[in-house]
């Protein structure tokens, strides 16, 4: 079955696939296969590489240091990359705050932040959700009160992934409170070093450390790190929040999660069982059904009749599937799975070969792909967006 | 994707050309029309009726699931656009055999005015495949090769002039009247008659052969993949309909001082309904695209036509229960549709028969 | 398993038992059990049988006719005969409208009609839901205008189930149209003999008629019919509602559709497929919750602690369970269930070992249990009920 | 049912006695209390605590699972009773073990000593069975039985001072320093330290031997009964406990203007949380009269355990996804329930051993 790719995104496809099997760590490799926590250094180590190799943000204009790629190159990369084992390609520079800063920025700000950006020498994590604002982003009330050249900052941000290994935040803050809640967000860039930062580890149910609230005590933000117009940042937040797309389904990564369960049921003499089949069978299936929506869907994007809302099937279901297949296969590698200690798992990594521990990350997986469903918009909150925008549902 | 970049001409390849795009709305408008002349929406009583034939042959559409070296107008792609659109109506269950019948006249050559004759709407074909039949055997018995089995619930069987049989070992074309081959008339689940077609020692003769050997291998093979795009394409469309029903209905049927479709939990049901057939069409468009490339049938195709059928199951049972009791009577085709596609599940060569074929295969 | 029965219920149900296999007629037997319709004379044939044996209306308090039954007593009847192929007992009659006019009835209506169900001579239909009323009955908009010493009853009731072979319909009318929606609703005992009632057939999705439409044009209804006072419908309705709780789950129905499956499977030598087994444990593990779930809750009932919500939650498995079996059958069934004629079905009801036929009753009973799910308040109102009364969410 | 009516007695079988009832109160109150002290209520390090273990011994809760006559207070459902509100805490996965050895010493008989030692809290007992065992051989040789096989991350395996074992031909009782029985500690998936156990060609000399025959046969069932008890009431206790805190959450959790309690999708998935806990409260309950009435383990004991793990992991999964973000962290005690519950499943003699029983059994 072949959707038609063209011959250059072929050649595309190859060329990414020959590049990743000559230039991804056998170690990190083996850490993503097996579901063990990445480290810092082995996100950049990666991102190094292909920062080199001027992929960091392919997708971006060539101007600011991207190549231009197509929505269905972009899917490419990120299908043969993560497919072949390379970590997850962090988006909060490169997906999320880059675009904001290349469509909204000053000429100043460019120039301040999409190189690092680019060159992979600046680490950015995400300042959106706090403790009573999740769902319902709105609501948020960290203050940012102008003062002079600067605005003071406080109030906290909570589910921060990797704010720990962070340089800067895009955070939404609040610099009106007495309009409607939209209204009144800013969105402004931080430089996670400025006085008053404080950030607190949250461990996961998989005992890991990638969560953090962060918390801004009187902390001091030049104005000229606000982006666009002040109150405005509400539209800029939407305006990333639909760019991630086609990518959201993770179709690659899945395609990796299913033939490590392939192997994992292999090993255990799991093939020709008859329940074993159903499941597997069932995965598969949906996972094809993934994969041709996104095509259509990428089909809708490149050619601009895109209605808005793919992003949300596709994040549902994504979500839901990598969820389902990391879970299975903790029930495939059955009494396996008991042995389960997140410290060692942390601590010893540096023997990709031990069984032990390639369990554990399995394990770890399962845990931590709980979350998926929940964060970038709880898949509840993906009904109501299919529920009205899609269906025309009150 | 579906464009060469650099000749920046669409090679349409997900979404349908112009001329295809024309066929669905017509298909489309012709269904819509006769639903308004049927007695019930929901009947069973949906016979074949050679006039009506007759205008579909008029139209050309018989033509779609044949190329145009062939004397047709198209493809396994065009065929799946006819069948998704006449998916709401009994049609589909008469176009499908008949495009089957004709794909596999093609595939096996050398039948250029039975194929006429067939798209012109004077010879109506009905084809199988052996994927489809119970208790198939095929022996030799002094040099004539002699064929036993039973097709059950054909449509069309009732009313074919000829029935084309892709078999493994061979392609057969035997008319109606050939001695050994019984048809007993039935009603069926999904509405209309039908007829169980028993073979019974019926000694084939060299007339009857269109292929053999590795011809024969290739023309099921085609065969198969026609077969899986026409079950996807309809079923995509008739959970289309029974999904757009739904939606209709959520939004003008008040309860409780308001549209039920403000009810945040029918909304998230809708959602998923929603999605279910997005992923449904998708599983359509793999299978058709498998079709139109001739890719050799494969795992997929199988899940294709297990996750189409399975994700229209649930769709139609959604419809019924979203409905509430207008739900269960047989003014609305959600009966209809849930028994048509529960055909489709159980029926020889459906769905089913593709789930045991995945559960059997190692994997 | 064994939860406890005492003696005395160890008694009654090898009583019922017994009385079932010597009194059950074998052809209505057959009939139930391969899942085709129903005619009148059938379902008469067996409650006189039963009225014969003073078992009609068991729970009954003897003097209107009853044996006193403890709710395990009921529950122990119904699945035993179920369970056997026995009919549905009506409930029209017997469990609704009876328990009504005992106890809110005057003594007058208790003469006239009590008699009447427990010897089963007159047919009892049920008048509620209306074209714009359904999930929510208190809009109900059949009017019944006072007039000297009648109402005069305009309006039509829908899903009227049996109304073509009922002598009378208990039916909810609006007798003050001023007020809040429950408030000016009373309940009423309407003669369908009256001059202007007019019953229209609606055939279901299996294609048999069992569903109608009445209609009230302009039909004087004596004032004595009014059950309790006027406008206090509401009141005696929900008393009604409340009254079956246990016996929604149907236990004994899901046993013996269970019984078939398995016959069914075994036929065609399923019993060893792998994918067979694994659907029929879940269906005998989802019956062994309700039948334990069902029993707790019947203990409730007995001592008095039972919360009220317990019929939603048994409604909604019971029906949902029921539903699950008699598709799973077709499936089994396979290429053998193509073959339906709902008039071959109706019409060549005598010869009980028709292959055909039987394999049609189970398609038949397939398509009609995706009712059960939506009478008697839909599953989705039953969760509304759940969250709100037992789960206390506003 | 409950009550035989002529004499108007309450012959208690699915409701709780009064004792019982106080039973539960009691060890309710200990967890909750327990719970204010530990550091993170989804922690992994719930290890062991010898101090904490000889107070529960004080309490006499120990002595739940055996008879008076063999020194204890109470069977099978008492023992329900202290997992099923022992559940939320490290607790119950260090009692399930004990009561399963206890268990198995008064089947066998003759251990009245070694019981008394184990209710007291003087001597660690870890009962185990033949289904928790993977590669278990036990050999003749010279007329020695000897025995190996492994124990995958058995609770209280790395601090037992026995190990009590129910086999199919034998049951044992084997002291912590038997040569050929090596422990490796390991930290469990549910939380605190575990150990693999593992028997290398160990020789049974008579002394290890509590019975042997068709008894090691009656004590094997008794075991598997009790086991399907422990496993089935510590689900529901832990569900239950899920579900409470989920139900706090959202009437407390304010989105949009209002506690996320009120949004009808919500709703709709927390009614149907709820029906599959009282479900799975039935499920436990139907496993605990069999263990109190020794009815033979058979199809739907197992059904019993499987659809118990499954309600509750399924409670486990929408509770985490209904709290949010908090629901990923350890601070809340979903994912160490998840843990747990999970653990039950995949174990040695958990719930997926019943499952592949259920489905190699013809039926």
């Amino acid at each position: 079955m072949d959707a038609g790719w063209s011959q250059d995104d072929i050649d595309f496809r190859q060329q990414v696939r020959d590049f990743t099997a000559q230039n991804l760590p056998v170690d990190i490799r083996d850490k993503v296969i097996s579901g063990r926590p990445l480290q810092r250094a082995d996100h950049m180590r990666w991102q190094d590489i292909l920062a080199q190799k001027g992929w960091i943000a392919g997708f971006w204009p060539q101007k600011y240091g991207g190549c231009d790629w197509t929505p269905a190159q972009s899917y490419i990369f990120q299908e043969e990359t993560t497919r072949a084992g390379a970590p997850w390609l962090l988006p909060f520079g490169v997906n999320y705050v880059g675009p904001v800063i290349y469509t909204y920025g000053t000429e100043a700000q460019k120039a301040q932040h999409l190189p690092g950006i680019v060159s992979n020498e600046v680490f950015w994590c995400q300042g959106y959700s706090e403790p009573n604002a999740g769902s319902d982003l709105a609501r948020l009330s960290t203050r940012a009160e102008r003062d002079g050249d600067s605005y003071v900052v406080n109030g906290s941000k909570i589910w921060t992934s990797m704010a720990h290994w962070a340089d800067w935040i895009f955070a939404l803050v609040r610099t009106d409170p007495d309009v409607k809640p939209q209204r009144g967000i800013s969105f402004m860039l931080i430089d996670l070093n400025s006085p008053g930062v404080s950030v607190r580890p949250i461990r996961s149910i998989e005992g890991a450390h990638h969560l953090n609230q962060v918390f801004f005590d009187n902390v001091r933000v030049p104005a000229e790190n606000l982006i666009g117009q002040e109150n405005k940042g509400w539209t800029y937040a939407k305006f990333l929040l639909g760019h991630e797309r086609v990518l959201s389904a993770e179709i690659g990564k899945a395609k990796r999660m299913l033939e490590r369960l392939r192997g994992t049921a292999e090993a255990r003499g799991l093939l020709d069982d008859a329940s074993h089949r159903q499941r597997v069978n069932t995965l598969e299936t949906d996972l094809l059904a993934l994969e041709w929506t996104t095509l259509r869907m990428l089909d809708a994007v490149m050619d601009g009749s895109a209605p808005g809302f793919e992003a949300s099937v596709l994040k549902l279901r994504g979500s839901t599937i990598v969820q389902a297949i990391a879970e299975y296969t903790v029930d495939v590698l059955g009494p396996d799975a008991l042995a389960f200690d997140p410290a060692r798992l942390e601590a010893e990594t540096n023997d990709p070969a031990a069984e032990a521990l390639r369990n554990m990350g399995i394990v770890s997986e399962f845990l931590f792909q709980r979350a998926p469903t929940i964060w970038g918009g709880s898949n509840e909150i993906q009904r109501n967006i299919i529920a009205k925008h899609a269906l025309e549902l009150g | 994707m579906r464009l060469s970049l650099d000749e920046g001409r669409r090679d349409v390849k997900l979404t349908l050309t112009d001329e295809q795009t024309m066929l669905a709305e017509s298909v489309a408008r012709l269904v819509a029309d006769q639903a308004g002349q049927t007695p019930s929406a929901g009947s069973f009583e949906a016979d074949f009726d050679r006039q009506k034939w007759q205008q579909i042959a008029e139209l050309g559409w018989l033509g779609a699931a044949v190329t145009e070296a062939a004397g047709g107008f198209g493809g396994a792609r065009d065929m799946a656009v006819v069948l998704e659109k006449a998916a709401p109506s009994a049609l589909a269950a008469q176009l499908a055999p008949t495009f089957i019948g004709l794909t596999i006249l093609e595939a096996a050559g050398g039948a250029e005015t039975l194929v006429a004759d067939v798209i012109s709407g004077e010879a109506i074909a009905c084809g199988v495949l052996s994927d489809m039949a119970s208790a198939l055997d095929v022996a030799q018995n002094n040099g004539q090769m002699r064929l036993s089995g039973r097709f059950q619930a054909v449509p069309m069987g009732d009313v074919a002039d000829i029935y084309v049989l892709a078999l493994p070992e061979v392609t057969l074309c035997l008319s109606a009247d050939t001695p050994g081959l019984e048809r007993q008339e039935i009603r069926g689940m999904d509405g209309g008659a039908r007829a169980d077609l028993v073979l019974s020692d019926l000694g084939i003769t060299p007339e009857m052969i269109l292929s053999q050997g590795d011809r024969a291998q290739t023309v099921l093979k085609r065969a198969r993949l026609v077969h899986a795009a026409a079950l996807t394409a309809e079923c995509s469309g008739l959970a289309a309909r029974l999904f757009d029903l739904t939606l209709d209905y959520v939004k003008q049927r008040e309860q409780f001082g308001q549209p039920i479709a403000r009810f945040q939990a029918l909304q998230h049901r809708l959602a998923d309904m929603f999605i279910g057939l997005e992923e449904l069409r998708s599983l359509a468009l793999a299978a058709a695209r498998a079709a139109e490339d001739s890719t050799p049938p494969d795992r997929r195709l199988s899940q294709a036509v297990t996750g189409s059928v399975d994700r229209a199951l649930h769709i139609a049972k959604e419809a019924i229960q979203l409905h509430g009791g207008v739900g269960m009577t047989d003014d609305m085709p959600l009966g209809a549709g849930l028994r048509r596609i529960k055909a489709l599940q159980i029926m020889p060569g459906g769905a089913e028969t593709h789930r045991r074929a995945l559960l059997a295969a190692t994997g």
